[in-house]
Formats: structure tokens, sequence, C-alpha cells
């Protein structure tokens, strides 16, 4: 608690622990008081029980420090929150795309890396988006936290004070490798920061037509182009190769050609690739078009 | 026994069968008190179906990596544990089980007002939890979405999500249908003489709650309907890709599913208010108080639903409003949580197993509560949120509040509800275990979570398992103490000694029937007490 | 019979409210064809509203039921005007 | 045991069927209201996209449609006058007429439904994806809220069928007739709904 790391630490950390110390003072003294009457008030002592009239003005209190409390608490957690939405103008920006189950940093000059390198005690706008479903951005360390909304422009920043590394967590559910989403923001001081900068390459674009169909149906996120494995069968050197799969319930061997690919986007389920479970893949019988599986068909060609 | 008119000759609900004979007799039943019990056989099914998928996940998070399932398996595991506790247990839960039971009791009627509706109901619901169940086996797999169902993920994955929404759909359906019966029973059927600012506070807290029930579910059954067009035609309102926008479905989602939790926790302080002044043998203190807050409760709940979304990129002014509200709804809780315990003051204390219960309760409510002020609050909110905390802080509130409350009550009418009494001893001693158990569970989830430990996480970085194994070991030992609770309560209604018709010297209008009620309630009119807790 | 508390209309006033909702739908109609840019939907959904009004208080009995009625369908409309403006805190100012 | 002590009445109560009736309604108030909700914030971002659309869709219909419900809406009044006025005969014939233009209505609408998909209008098709934004979810509104209406007419028309039989065979008569009025709730509601759609819909500009 109250470390530097970042700039809004310090609001956070004082509102939790007002908060939580109110919350621990109540919960004692209720908790003391109901053990007190248990014992004082108990039956075996054999006095009977007094039935007291209501007292509306012990009510009232009871009414209106609570409320006065609550707003209490409210405003100091404003007061903690509001910095957060206030960017200052130079603030460096850099955009942290998330999409199933990696985040990729740019930054200015479409350079990109997948940890998110910032330099010491400088305000940096971290832009939020997502290429699939949504994600999260959290990093428990500067008590920042803020979805990643497809097709919706979030946005986080800070100013981190503490060099080092700190996690980045996704922290809205995401499919099944959710909890392997995650990354690092290593603070570095701004000399370091502008040379590790100027040594990261311009990021290369693939212009294949089938590789954006694959793109923008998410197949990536379970299919690999690097020969790793994932959710799915990789496509590296898909096409073309040799392969075991079970097909109502039999084994046997086919060879991938365009024919098995398009089988395997409209009806995945028919011939599940052995060591791989049924069920995972939806149809997209209707939603990639077939001159799309073509494309994505040329594309895999050429993945060897 | 009532025999002042010698027409009349008492038979208990439990041996009356009528048309039908034997289990019949029992899915056929239109009597509240047998669909009362019919609720809770299913829901404690389900709730240990629920516990033990419970069970499984902390097995897999007593170390990093896979320890006993792969993660798909992990996703589906969570989201049915979510489905099943949320959907079949806690919303139906108290409101189902003793709200049928006793709810026209208390009010001094003979049924509900649509007794074939309330069968319906109960059979709908049965319908619904059969379909969650069926999403988990059919070829597509289990889905993974949890609970929350939060598109764009929703919409794209490849699992039963389609099942498993239309079962939540048609449980929502059973949810209303419950709750229109109970505020047509409310309105029309209390016996003359009770007006509602005589009413026990019971009742009081089932009319809020169904009120909650019968104006919110409906949001949620056409999101769902929506999420499932989404799915079947691409009528796209939530995918992006479709040209939809997945914060409404956050937005529609959690318009029923705030009011949702006070859907749950309403009735539990229900309970408790009752059970309170019984053991205690005071009127309870500020009985306008409490019957009002449960309105003002169920009425500004409906208006706070946005604190779900601070970080999902809300306009700030939202997320301020939002905020404000929810602190202010904060204070309606707290006013009870001060009556119950004045209550005892000057009291004569029965310290029994409800009463202890009732106590276990009010601690974890406490906890609960104050931890949902940090969530409440915007800049500590942004910490905690998603993290492991929030998962700590409602089962706190849902399980250490209504789960409790239920028990509490289960503790407290079973003796009604069956005519025998259960062991004391073993009673005590459960709930001891219990109460271990649960914060050994839970606690150490607010201190991970506060470091940043993301819930539904099937893998976690290292530094975490210590609480993680804590965590894991409170679950064996609550189960283990569920299990003892269960066993004597089982143990007592099948073969206990023969409870008198008042053990608890109550003042309310179930104590005065015979140890098992007849078939409709009241063989004579009821007489009605200007103050329902009037102990001489 | 305690049990038939409905108030009868007469088929007259039935037509005759008929008449006014036919009346008010060709207004509206009228109305959304100038252009009367931003308030022409304000005017649509008045109208809408005073229709509605009218069927509920006049077809659906509401102006001879209990006043708890009244005020429970008053609620619901309340209830739903004010999710939706709070919804829209959130989307006015995004 | 004696057949008084375990004979079940059946409790009659006009008044609490008639509240349990106006609660279902409610609920339906509110399943429409999050679409409406839904509707007002689409609407609110895409003005422009929603008025062009809604130029698609044919005003005389929709208009001939608002006058068949609103007439239907009061022919079944008028079946209630009836019946409480013992009128046998005449409560038949407005049920009757309250059927055919259900019917009329759905006759109606499977035209307009079928012209939009004639045109390659309708979800999942070839032409929606290439939609703009605005222009895809009017259509997907269009399509979800008046199907979910029309199935709600197919509902309110099956509850009428139902009175219309029991009336024939006076089970419901002057002295028992809150299952008629109840159906006759359930109809004005299905009206009521529409009367929103309606310029929502269609008149938007």
């Amino acid at each position: 608690m109250f470390s530097n790391a970042s700039n809004f630490v310090n609001g956070v950390d004082s509102a939790f622990l007002i908060i939580t110390g109110i919350s621990v003072f109540f919960l004692v003294a209720l908790t003391a008081a109901m053990i007190y009457f248990v014992v004082k008030y108990n039956r075996k002592k054999g006095k009977p029980a007094v039935q007291i009239k209501d007292n509306s003005l012990l009510e009232i209190t009871w009414i209106v420090i609570p409320m006065l409390l609550v707003l209490y608490m409210f405003y100091i957690g404003w007061e903690g929150f509001l910095p957060m939405r206030e960017v200052p103008k130079d603030a460096i920006e850099i955009t942290a795309v998330g999409s199933m189950w990696k985040y990729e940093f740019i930054y200015p000059g479409n350079k990109s890396s997948d940890t998110l390198m910032v330099p010491l005690n400088k305000a940096v706008k971290v832009n939020l988006a997502s290429k699939d479903v949504l994600h999260g951005f959290s990093v428990p360390g500067f008590r920042i936290k803020e979805d990643m909304v497809p097709q919706k422009n979030n946005y986080s920043w800070f100013t981190a004070g503490e060099l080092g590394d700190f996690d980045v967590y996704c922290t809205v559910y995401c499919g099944v490798s959710h909890s392997y989403m995650n990354s690092i923001i290593r603070v570095v001081t701004p000399a370091d920061y502008d040379k590790w900068l100027k040594a990261l390459p311009v990021k290369k674009a693939d212009n294949s037509l089938g590789l954006k169909v694959l793109e923008k149906n998410g197949c990536i996120a379970c299919h690999t182009l690097d020969g790793t494995k994932s959710v799915g069968p990789t496509f590296k050197g898909l096409h073309g190769a040799t392969i075991d799969v079970t097909t109502a319930g039999a084994n046997r061997k086919l060879t991938v050609d365009d024919a098995y690919l398009e089988s395997s986007i409209t009806d995945p389920n028919k011939d599940i690739v052995t060591g791989y479970p049924p069920g995972v893949m939806k149809s997209y019988k209707g939603i990639i078009k077939d001159k799309d599986i073509k494309l994505i068909n040329e594309y895999l060609k050429t993945l060897k | 026994m009532s025999n002042s008119t010698e027409k009349i000759e008492y038979v208990s609900y439990l041996d009356y069968q009528g048309k039908y004979k034997g289990f019949l007799s029992w899915i056929m039943a239109t009597d509240h008190k047998r669909i009362g019990l019919l609720y809770m056989y299913s829901i404690m099914t389900f709730f240990f179906i629920g516990a033990f998928f419970g069970l499984l996940m902390k097995i897999e998070m007593l170390s990093p990596g896979e320890t006993i399932m792969k993660p798909q398996t992990y996703n589906g595991v969570f989201t049915l544990h979510g489905i099943l506790m949320i959907f079949m247990v806690v919303i139906p839960g108290l409101s189902a089980v003793f709200g049928n039971f006793f709810l026209p009791i208390l009010i001094g009627a003979k049924d509900v007002a649509f007794p074939k509706l309330n069968r319906f109901s109960w059979w709908i619901f049965i319908v619904g939890s059969i379909m969650a169940v069926a999403s988990q086996l059919l070829k597509d797999g289990p889905p993974d979405t949890g609970w929350t169902f939060y598109a764009p993920y929703s919409s794209q994955t490849g699992t039963n999500v389609i099942m498993a929404t239309a079962a939540a759909f048609v449980l929502g359906f059973s949810s209303i249908l419950t709750g229109l019966n109970f505020i047509v029973t409310i309105h029309q059927m209390r016996a003359p003489g009770m007006r509602f600012f005589n009413m026990p506070l019971f009742p009081w807290a089932l009319y809020a709650t169904a009120w909650i029930q019968l104006l919110a579910t409906p949001i949620i059954g056409i999101t769902l309907l929506m999420l499932i067009a989404e799915r079947m035609f691409q009528i796209g309102f939530f995918d992006p890709a479709l040209g939809g926008d997945p914060l409404l479905f956050q937005h529609l989602f959690w318009i029923y599913s705030h009011p949702a939790v006070y859907v749950m926790m309403l009735p539990a302080m229900g309970v408790i208010t009752e059970i309170i002044p019984t053991f205690c043998q005071r009127q309870i203190y500020g009985y306008k108080a409490v019957a009002i807050s449960s309105l003002a409760i169920a009425g500004v709940g409906f208006l706070v639903w946005g604190h779900h979304m601070y970080t999902s990129g809300m306009s700030d002014q939202a997320r301020w409003f939002f905020s404000l509200l929810t602190f202010i709804v904060a204070v309606p809780s707290a006013i009870k949580v001060f009556n119950w315990i004045t209550t005892m003051y000057n009291g004569s204390i029965d310290v029994k197993p409800p009463f202890l219960y009732a106590l276990a309760f009010i601690f974890l409510f406490i906890i609960g509560g104050t931890t949902g002020l940090l969530l409440g609050s915007v800049a500590t909110n942004v910490q905690v949120h998603d993290t492991s905390f929030v998962v700590a802080h409602f089962h706190y509130i849902i399980f250490g509040g209504m789960g409790f409350a239920f028990f509490a009550a289960i503790h407290y009418w079973l003796p009604k509800m069956y005519g025998r009494m259960y062991n004391f001893k073993i009673a005590n001693i459960a709930l001891v275990i219990n109460f271990i158990g649960f914060n050994l569970l839970y606690f150490p989830q607010f201190i991970i979570g506060v470091e940043g430990m993301p819930r539904r996480y099937f893998d976690y970085p290292a530094q975490f398992q210590p609480m993680q194994v804590i965590s894991s070991i409170g679950g064996f030992i609550l189960v283990a103490g569920l299990i003892l609770m269960v066993f004597n309560l089982v143990k007592g209604a099948k073969s206990g000694p023969v409870a008198p018709s008042n053990p608890w010297n109550g003042s309310t209008l179930e104590w005065t029937l015979p140890a098992t009620p007849s078939l409709e309630n009241f063989d004579e009119e009821p007489v009605i007490k200007e103050n329902p807790y009037d102990y001489k | 019979m305690a049990n038939n508390t409905t108030h009868t209309i007469e088929y007259r006033t039935l037509s005759k409210i008929l008449l006014v909702l036919l009346f008010l739908t060709f207004v509206t109609i009228g109305v959304t064809s100038f252009h009367l840019g931003p308030f022409t939907v304000t005017v649509a959904l008045l109208i809408a509203g005073l229709k509605s009004f009218l069927v509920l208080s006049n077809f659906m009995h509401l102006k001879y039921e209990s006043l708890l009625l009244r005020i429970l369908v008053a609620m619901v409309f309340v209830l739903f005007v004010v999710i939706v403006l709070i919804t829209f805190i959130d989307y006015a100012y995004r | 045991m004696s057949e008084k002590a375990i004979h079940v009445e059946e409790h009659r109560d006009d008044e609490a069927s008639k509240l349990g009736m106006w609660l279902f309604i409610f609920t339906e108030l509110l399943l429409f209201g999050g679409l409406f909700l839904v509707y007002s914030i689409f609407r609110a971002q895409y003005p422009t996209e929603f008025h062009q659309s809604s130029l698609e869709l044919s005003v005389t219909i929709g208009a001939i449609n608002t006058v068949v419900l609103l007439f239907s809406s009061m022919t079944v009044a008028m079946a209630l006058t009836a019946i409480q006025k013992n009128d046998q005969k005449r409560a038949l014939i407005f049920i009757g007429i309250t059927l055919f233009c259900a019917a009329a209505f759905l006759f109606n609408k499977y035209f307009e439904w079928g012209h939009k998909i004639e045109h390659g209008l309708y979800p999942g098709s070839d032409l929606m994806p290439l939609l703009d934004r605005g222009h895809l979810l009017y259509f997907s509104l269009y399509f979800f809220m008046t199907g979910l209406h029309a199935l709600h007419i197919i509902i309110g028309m099956t509850l009428l069928i139902v009175c219309y039989f029991k009336v024939k065979s006076k089970n419901i008569n002057d002295h028992d007739y809150v299952l008629l009025e109840n159906g006759a709730l359930y109809w004005h509601l299905v009206d009521l709904i529409w009367i929103f759609l309606f310029p929502l819909m269609y008149l938007i500009s």
C-alpha cells in the first residue's frame, strides 16, 4: 500500500483505507454489541424480556449518521477516481490492442511490442482497443483498470513513479486461455525508453486477403500461424499435410485439401483432429462466404 | 390441536392425499406447503450439485497450472456453478421454499391466490433446470461464458449457449409467476383484521421481493431472447461485428441482475427479522422502519445497476451517478442491522441453532455489505473490480447472507414443516464448522483480490498460491459442515422427537397451528393480533 | 353477485373513444409528414402517450378501477421512463 | 374423516384474477420496454440512418394495421359490454370481428415481411451485412420487434378463441366473465404496444 508506483496509488489507497476503517469499526462494534447482549440478556439468567417502545429520535439518528458517512465515502471515492479521467495534454499516446489472448502495444511510428515499455515520470495515455471480444487492461500495481471493448475507444493513463516490472492482467473473461492473457509494463528511464523505441522495428503489414478473413472472423485466436499448438491445430503447414481425424467416432487418416478445409469451416465437428476436444468451434456456415473460404485456402497454401 | 368445531377433523397436510396417491400426490399438489417442500428438495439437490462444482474449482486452484482439469473444462465448470447457484438456487431459494410454505400462513390465508399457477411455476422451474443441466451434456459442449453471458463472447463461442440462455429464460418465467402469485396473495388473501402494517415482516420482505421479480425479470427475458436471436438469426444487437453494442448487453443484463441480488437478500432479511424477535421474546425494534426499508431497498435497488460497469467505458457522469445511488442503497440495509441488534437489547435471549445462524448471518452480512462499499466507490472499484475480491464479496452476500438465512430458516421452521425436531448439539457443531469453513474459504480471496488476482482464472501467478490453498482447505471444511448439517436435519425430519406446536414460543400465526398444519391451514378463522410480535 | 365489480361501458362511449383514437392516428401521420426536426419524435410520442392513456382508461376500464391499481400502472410507466433516462446518462455523455 | 374437511373449495375471486392479469401485463410491458430501450439508444446514435430506413416501410400498410388493431380493441371491449348485458349473440359477433381483425393484421404483416424478404432484407441475408450499422440495426429491430409483437397477436388470438367457445357453451356468462375480461385486457395490451411501435417504426423523420 501507498507505494509510488503510479500517480493514482495515493488516492485509491487512501479511499481504500478510510472505507475499510469505517467498515471495520462497524463490524467490530456491532459484533461486540451482539455478543454482549447474548451474554447479558441470556435467558439462563432468568430475567424476563422488557418490551421497549420505538424511539423515533434514535431511529432518525441512525438514518442520518450512516447517510452522512456513505456520502463522505462516496466523495473520497470520487476524488480518488477523478484524476484517472483527466489526461495531461503532453501524455505519450500508446495504443493497446487486445485479442484472444494477447496484448499488442503500438507506439508512435507504427512500432509494436508485446510488453509495454514506458518512461519513468512521464504521463502515458493508453488507448484501449479490442479485435474480437471484451478484454480487460488491469495493472494492479498502478491501481488502474479499464475494459477493452471492440469498436469503442476506451482509454487509461498513468505516470509511473518507480522503475521495474508491473503485471498486466486481462480481467474480463475472454475464453479458454483467459488466464494466460497477461503482459508486463516495464518502467525504464526516459533515456533507455528512447533508445529502446528507436531500435524497435516498424511493423510489417501482411496484406494477404486470406489473412484478413481469418483475422476478421477471429480464427487466429485458436489456430496459430507460427506452428505452436493452441486451442485448435495450427495453420502452419496444414494444407497438404496428412492428419489423423475422428469422424463419427472412428479414427481415420486424411490429407488436408480445399474440400476438407471447407467442411471444417462449415461443419467443424464432423472431422475432429485427434488430440483436440470436439465442440469448441462453432460452425461458420453462412458467416464466412464461399469466396472468402477460397481466399483462406489460397492463404493457407502459402503457410509452409 | 384445535377441534372446536365438531364437523372439521384435523388431517396433517403431509398425510392428506386427495385425488392422487404417492409420488403423484406431490407433483400434482396445489397445496402451497407441499409445493414449498418440492422447491426445497429440488433446490437442495441443485445446491449440492453446484457445491460439488465449486469444490472441483477449489481443487483446481490448489496449484498453478493444470491440476485436475483442462482450461475449457474449468470454464464450463464455473459457468455451470454460476447458472445453477444463481438461477436455480438463490433466486428462487427463500421466496419459493419458505415464501410458499409460510406466506399464506403468516397472513392467515388458506393458500396462495392461484394454487394451480403455483404448481405450474414449479413445473416450469423443473423444466428450466433440466434444460440448464442438458446444456452441459449436448454435443457442442458445456457453455463457457460465465453466468453473466457477456456479449460478444457469448454470441461467438461455439458451445451450447442457446440452451443455457433458454434455460435461464424459462427459469425467469417461473420466478415471474411466483412473484405475481405472491403480490396477489398479499393484496387479496389477508385474513380479516390483517392490514399491511400489522403484517409480519417476512411477508413484507416477500412483497418487496415479488415486485422486483415481476418488474425486473422481463428485462433479462428480452435480453436473453435478443442474445438467442443474435446467435440464431444474426440479428446483431450486441455483437459489434454485426453492428451491435456490447455495453448495451451489460446495461440490460444488470438492469435485471442487480435487482436480482435483492430478490436473494430481501427474503433473507425477512427471515432474520422473524427469528430474532422470537428468540429474544421482544417485539422487533422499529417495525415500520424495517418494513419500509424493504420497499426502499427494492426501489433504489432498481437504479444502481451501473456499478457493475464502472470500468467498462461508461461515461463519467454515469459513473458518479451510479456510485452515489449505490452508497445510498446501503443505508436501509444498515437500518435493518441496527434494528435487529437493538431488538436483542433487554430481551430474554434463548441461544438455539436458528438464532445462532441468524447471528452468523448478521456478522457475514456486515462483511459482505461493507466490502460492497469498497466496490461501490469508484476509485477502489477500479482496483478490485473483476478480481477475486468481487468473488469473495458476493459469496459473503449470497452464501453468507442468503445461504445462512436459508439454513436459519430451515432450523427455525423444520418443526412446523415436519412436526419433528432435530438434534441441537449436532446443529450447533455443524454451524461452527460451517462458519469457520466459510470464512477460511472466502476471506483469503479478499486479500489476493486486492493484490490483483483476476476472477475466472484457470491458472494464476505463484505469489497467490498460499491464499488459494487456505481457501481450498476452507472449501473442504465447509462442505463437511454442510453434509453434517443436512444429515442432522434429514434425521430430525424423519425420526426426530415429535415437536410441540410452538417450540420457540413464537408469536406469529404459524405457531398457533398444530405441529404440522392441516390442508387449508386454518380450520377456524385466525385471530389477528394488532401487533404481530406481541410476546406475553 | 359480489364478484362482478367491473363497470359496464356503453357501446356508444366505446365507439366515441375509437373515433378519437382514429383521429389521433391521422394527426400523427399528418404531423410527422411535416419536417419539425427533433420535435417530430416528441410530438409522435406525446400523441402515442395520449392514445395509450385513452386505451388504458376506457378500453381497459382503468378509469373505474381502484386507486391502488391506477397507481401501480402509473408506477410501471414511471419506472420504465426512469430506467431509460438513467441509461441515457451513460449514452448521452459518451 | 368427513368429506367436508378434505374438500378443497375452488375459491373464486375475480378481483384476484384481474389483479393477476394486470401484473402479467406489467411484465409484458417491461419485456417490450427492454426492446424500446434498445431502440431508443440505437436511434439516438443513428438518427439519420433510422430515418432513411423507415422510408423503406409503407406508411399506408402501417396505418391500415393501426386502424385494424384499434378497431379490434374496441370490438373486444364491446364483447365484454355485451356479456355484462347478458347478450350472448352480440358477444360472439364482437369476438368474431376481433379475431377477424387479428387475422387481417397478420395477413397484412405477412405481405409486408414477404416484400422485405423478397428484396433480401432479412436477418442473415447476403444483403444485410453490406448495410452500414444504422440501417442494419434498424432492420434488425424492425424484424425483432414486429416479430415479437406478431407472436403476441397469436397468443392473444388463442386466448380469444378459447373465450369464444366458452361464451358459446355459456361458461362465460353475465355472472362469470373474468376470463373474457382478462382476454380482452391482453388484447388491449397488444394494441397498446402497437400504438408505440407504429410511430417509432414507420413515422420517424
